[in-house]
């Protein structure tokens, strides 16, 4: 079967749109996805028919809003080979996932000066900054790994040492694109004792995951970047761990029993579900999974490889251009990060917004990647299953336009 | 879904006339358990003498499906050995997480057959696990192991 | 302008339903509400032609998706009458609000052994776990007021002393439906210096609620329970205070600049939402507050008022329903608690279902409040704008046949 | 949104020879500020004599928005009294934030009109006012006070 892209982009409503009266070219998925009329319709219908809270109810409604979350929670568990739907935690997005993380991770381990955090240069903000939390709470010390010029996590033989306690590394870079192969990092972590957390934002969406092949501790993704809605995320945890753990949000449904002189606390995942969770999301994130389930993320992927190998030769031919992150699509996504000399991204995005064209520009929440090649912004194109070789042409062609507007 | 299936006149009957009900002495394990999302509360003890569970007491508060689940496995379980608790322990909870679709053998259920309707409200099940669940725990709290592969899922 | 309940009901879809052969009668809104047409049009509307992620992109659909999350802001901030939109934080759900001031507050102002925080017995598990685990964490000790058998706050002259740092007490019991006169309190932590937490989760979808009228400084509340969506609460806070305090959740989007070394953070709303926010659930939020606003929340609140005191003479008159919480309208709200005598609340709801009527029983995650009255678990119905006089009909009728079965 | 009203020449002009960039000793107050969602940064100085703003200097990265703004703001800014400067930096915020319903005034900005379209795009209005706001910032640790009403709203 060859991946019929057309009608993929038939299930997007919003790609029939117009944007400032040219098609609306969406290459902005890495910031988030747009979502398929599935997902919408699940939603809708679950409002319009099945809305009750979770948990609580013994009532129809109750029950089967309670089986609609659950299911999700089971779709989502076997769409990245999760052990048992237990280990699947509904967070509001990856930030809360690692946040909780950070947090009830942190508290377990009892985390003390001397004790060391490893991340690296290439991660989102939201993978550095509640490290750097927990580090001025408990007196560890964060360290982390460089980043090469060609856009790879630098080898540092002695960065994780018996004083690790946990490393946080990013699976796909949102900003180079990199696909970092985390073998080498999970083993020699588990090695001297230390605990890892991926942060699937980007991968978990493009290509196939899977937790027992990756065999890290905790994975954190999110909803809206995958075809899901927002307001959803998702944090795998391997239960024996999460079990361990004390909660980090605190409230109705995390709760075994309550008196004004204390509480303890439900089993995973209610015990980190504190409050009514993201019902309808889950269950669009559900069908997100459904949708993507019955593609293949294989072909996913392949489509993403080709249409990264098109968009990687079609931008090196575009002079004054400049790629950050891996040149050729091996070990890489979708996720295209440039410069055009002596034009800021500020500029080249709006010159390209005027003809239809959606990159991200600015620090892409990843100062110090970007800081790494000494710039404070950059322009971004990434891609997803519903991106084609036309829509890299209309970039490239905006691309010529921005240099006409500041030549 | 109606109420048939659910309130069998035999549920009924163990509810207004449970068996066994009571805390007794003396005992080899306690355990007492919540079922979070309602607040259903249940102590269950056991004895055991001579190889088998001479004697199973509980209490608590609760609804007619917890409440009549336990007076059954009273009368179940009571004098049984640890094998074929196990037995029993295992079917009962096959039963209840068969969504509705396990056969109940009424030779090893006996009065437990009845709550074959309940495993179609996922929102009971919880209610009949629970003095089950309790159950095994005391009894691992006295030495006795009636865990089964299938009653080592979450209740 | 008398209130149109046929009207408003024909814009809830799920209301035209049957449950179990019998039309819906929808008496758990307290739980979650129902939404209307509007609010899930607004939803579809956004993610078919609008979507694209907030405050990162200089895109057009960025921009647009921007614009209508701020909009959202500034209808949210209308409708409490917040000073300004920038007093508005969005969070997932009324339950992070509570854990975002106990844990920000709480290390502002550096608690430790010998400071109080003062609650009630009449709390959600909510407004309970996340100051015990503040206590636990900082030493400093829980007070609460209890409760009288009207269900109301029993004076205690006492309580909140100058030890007194946090008051964080609920607005409306979403057991007891005892609408807490909440002023005499507030200028009395006031006059103490402490700080005062509203739990608003249960009165701002039900009156009109003014937050300079209330005088604290903080209120929570939650989106599903007041026609919005899932996935999405509101933490009002006095800007001077937000600006004080530190962040919660960190990531992108909450700081103003980040290097490997450090991080500051950016001015509130922005500080407290961390990661992609609930952007589509905010957009439903604001056309949930148009609908609102539209009918009149004084207009609501009367109709509410009407129905509870149908109902409060419906139920009286059923023998063997012994109602919790106070016995007439004055001071409460459509949250209506019972036991019926002999029957395990379990049963009461499963006959009701039975019957299409959709109550909650359990203990609410209110458990205090359950041992206050000395029960495990209560049977409740609640009300909203499109409850008749019909449903509580249907109610007393439902409870005959309850004791019935169990006769 | 269309560019012809965002690039306008006079803006484009200034972004490729900006006047007065490069910081410059002596100076009274200094300020750097960044906005934090581009990561764009700016930093202003300001010295003062004999009443007035005798220099303005800036560094920074940024658009070419932010860039010809800050050209734009050394041209109608230095020389001036804190009262006229004051007028014309609430003048040039009231035009930012006016959505495009604000009315430009020659006399008053100058240059500055050709900034008219910016406010029609809300993800540029931020670029537009990052200097402004540094060199409010900048005078304040100079001592001088240039806030108005009009400038105390959030860039
Ligand atoms: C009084 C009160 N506080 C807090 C909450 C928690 O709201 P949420 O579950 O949306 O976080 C609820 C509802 O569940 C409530 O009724
Ligand atoms: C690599 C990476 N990590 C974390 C995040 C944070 O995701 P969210 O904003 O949904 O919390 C993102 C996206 O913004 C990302 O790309």
């Amino acid at each position: 079967m060859t991946f019929d892209v057309v009608r993929v982009r038939a299930d997007f409503p919003i790609l029939t749109r117009e944007v400032n009266g040219h098609p609306l070219v969406y290459l902005d998925s890495a910031n988030t996805s747009q979502k398929p009329a599935q997902v919408i319709k699940a939603m809708r219908m679950h409002n319009e028919r099945h809305n009750g809270n979770v948990s609580r109810s013994v009532h129809t409604l109750g029950t089967e809003a309670t089986s609609a979350y659950e299911d999700a929670r089971g779709k989502v568990a076997a769409f990245v080979g999760a052990s048992t739907p237990d280990e699947i935690v509904f967070t509001k997005n990856s930030t809360e996932a690692i946040n909780l993380v950070a947090y009830s991770l942190g508290q377990h381990l009892a985390l003390k000066p001397g004790d060391e955090i490893v991340i690296s240069e290439m991660e989102h903000h939201s993978n550095i900054v509640p490290w750097q939390l927990l580090c001025e709470r408990t007196g560890a010390t964060l360290r982390w790994f460089g980043v090469t010029d060609e856009g790879r996590l630098a080898p540092d033989d002695d960065l994780i040492n018996e004083r690790t306690k946990i490393v946080s590394i990013v699976h796909m870079s949102n900003v180079l694109g990199t696909i970092n192969d985390v073998s080498g990092i999970v083993a020699r972590a588990h090695e001297v004792g230390a605990l890892v957390l991926l942060d699937c934002s980007q991968s978990v969406p493009h290509l196939p995951v899977d937790v027992q092949a990756l065999e890290a501790d905790f994975i954190a993704f999110t909803g809206h970047k995958m075809l899901g809605p927002t307001g959803i995320g998702v944090l795998w945890g391997r239960y024996s761990l999460l079990a361990e753990m004390p909660p980090f949000l605190a409230g109705g449904s995390m709760i075994e029993t309550v008196t004004m002189g204390g509480t303890t606390f439900a089993a995973p995942p209610a015990r980190f579900e504190a409050g009514t969770p993201p019902i309808a999301e889950a269950v669009g994130l559900g069908a997100a999974v459904d949708y993507l389930t019955a593609l293949g993320m294989e072909a996913v992927h392949q489509h993403e490889q080709d249409i990264t190998a098109y968009a990687l030769k079609t931008l090196t031919d575009v002079p004054g251009v400049e790629i950050f992150g891996p040149a050729t699509p091996e070990g890489r996504g979708g996720t295209l990060s440039f410069g055009v000399d002596g034009v800021h991204p500020h500029d080249v995005g709006q010159v390209l917004d005027a003809l239809g064209v959606e990159v991200r520009v600015g620090h892409h929440c990843a100062k110090p990647t970007c800081a790494r090649f000494g710039v404070p912004a950059m322009t971004r194109a990434s891609f997803y299953l519903y991106t084609t070789t036309d829509e890299i042409d209309a970039l490239a062609r905006g691309l010529d336009q921005v240099k006409k507007v500041f030549g | 879904m109606m109420l048939d299936g659910l309130y069998q006149e035999i549920i009924l009957d163990h509810y207004k006339h449970p068996h066994g009900r009571g805390l007794r002495d003396p005992f080899n394990g306690e355990a007492h358990h919540v079922n979070p999302t309602c607040g259903d509360e249940i102590t269950v003890r056991v004895s055991s003498a001579a190889g088998e569970f001479s004697d199973i007491s509980y209490d608590g508060l609760g609804c007619s499906i917890s409440q009549a689940s336990a007076s059954v496995l009273y009368e179940l379980l009571r004098g049984r050995s640890p094998e074929d608790a196990a037995g029993i322990h295992e079917a009962f909870v096959a039963l209840m997480q068969g969504r509705g679709q396990v056969e109940p053998d009424e030779d090893v259920l006996g009065d437990g057959i009845a709550f074959a309707g309940v495993a179609k409200f996922p929102a009971r099940v919880k209610c009949a696990l629970l003095p089950w669940m309790a159950f095994k725990d005391a009894a691992a709290r006295a030495g006795i192991d009636v865990s089964s592969e299938a009653s080592e899922v979450k209740a």
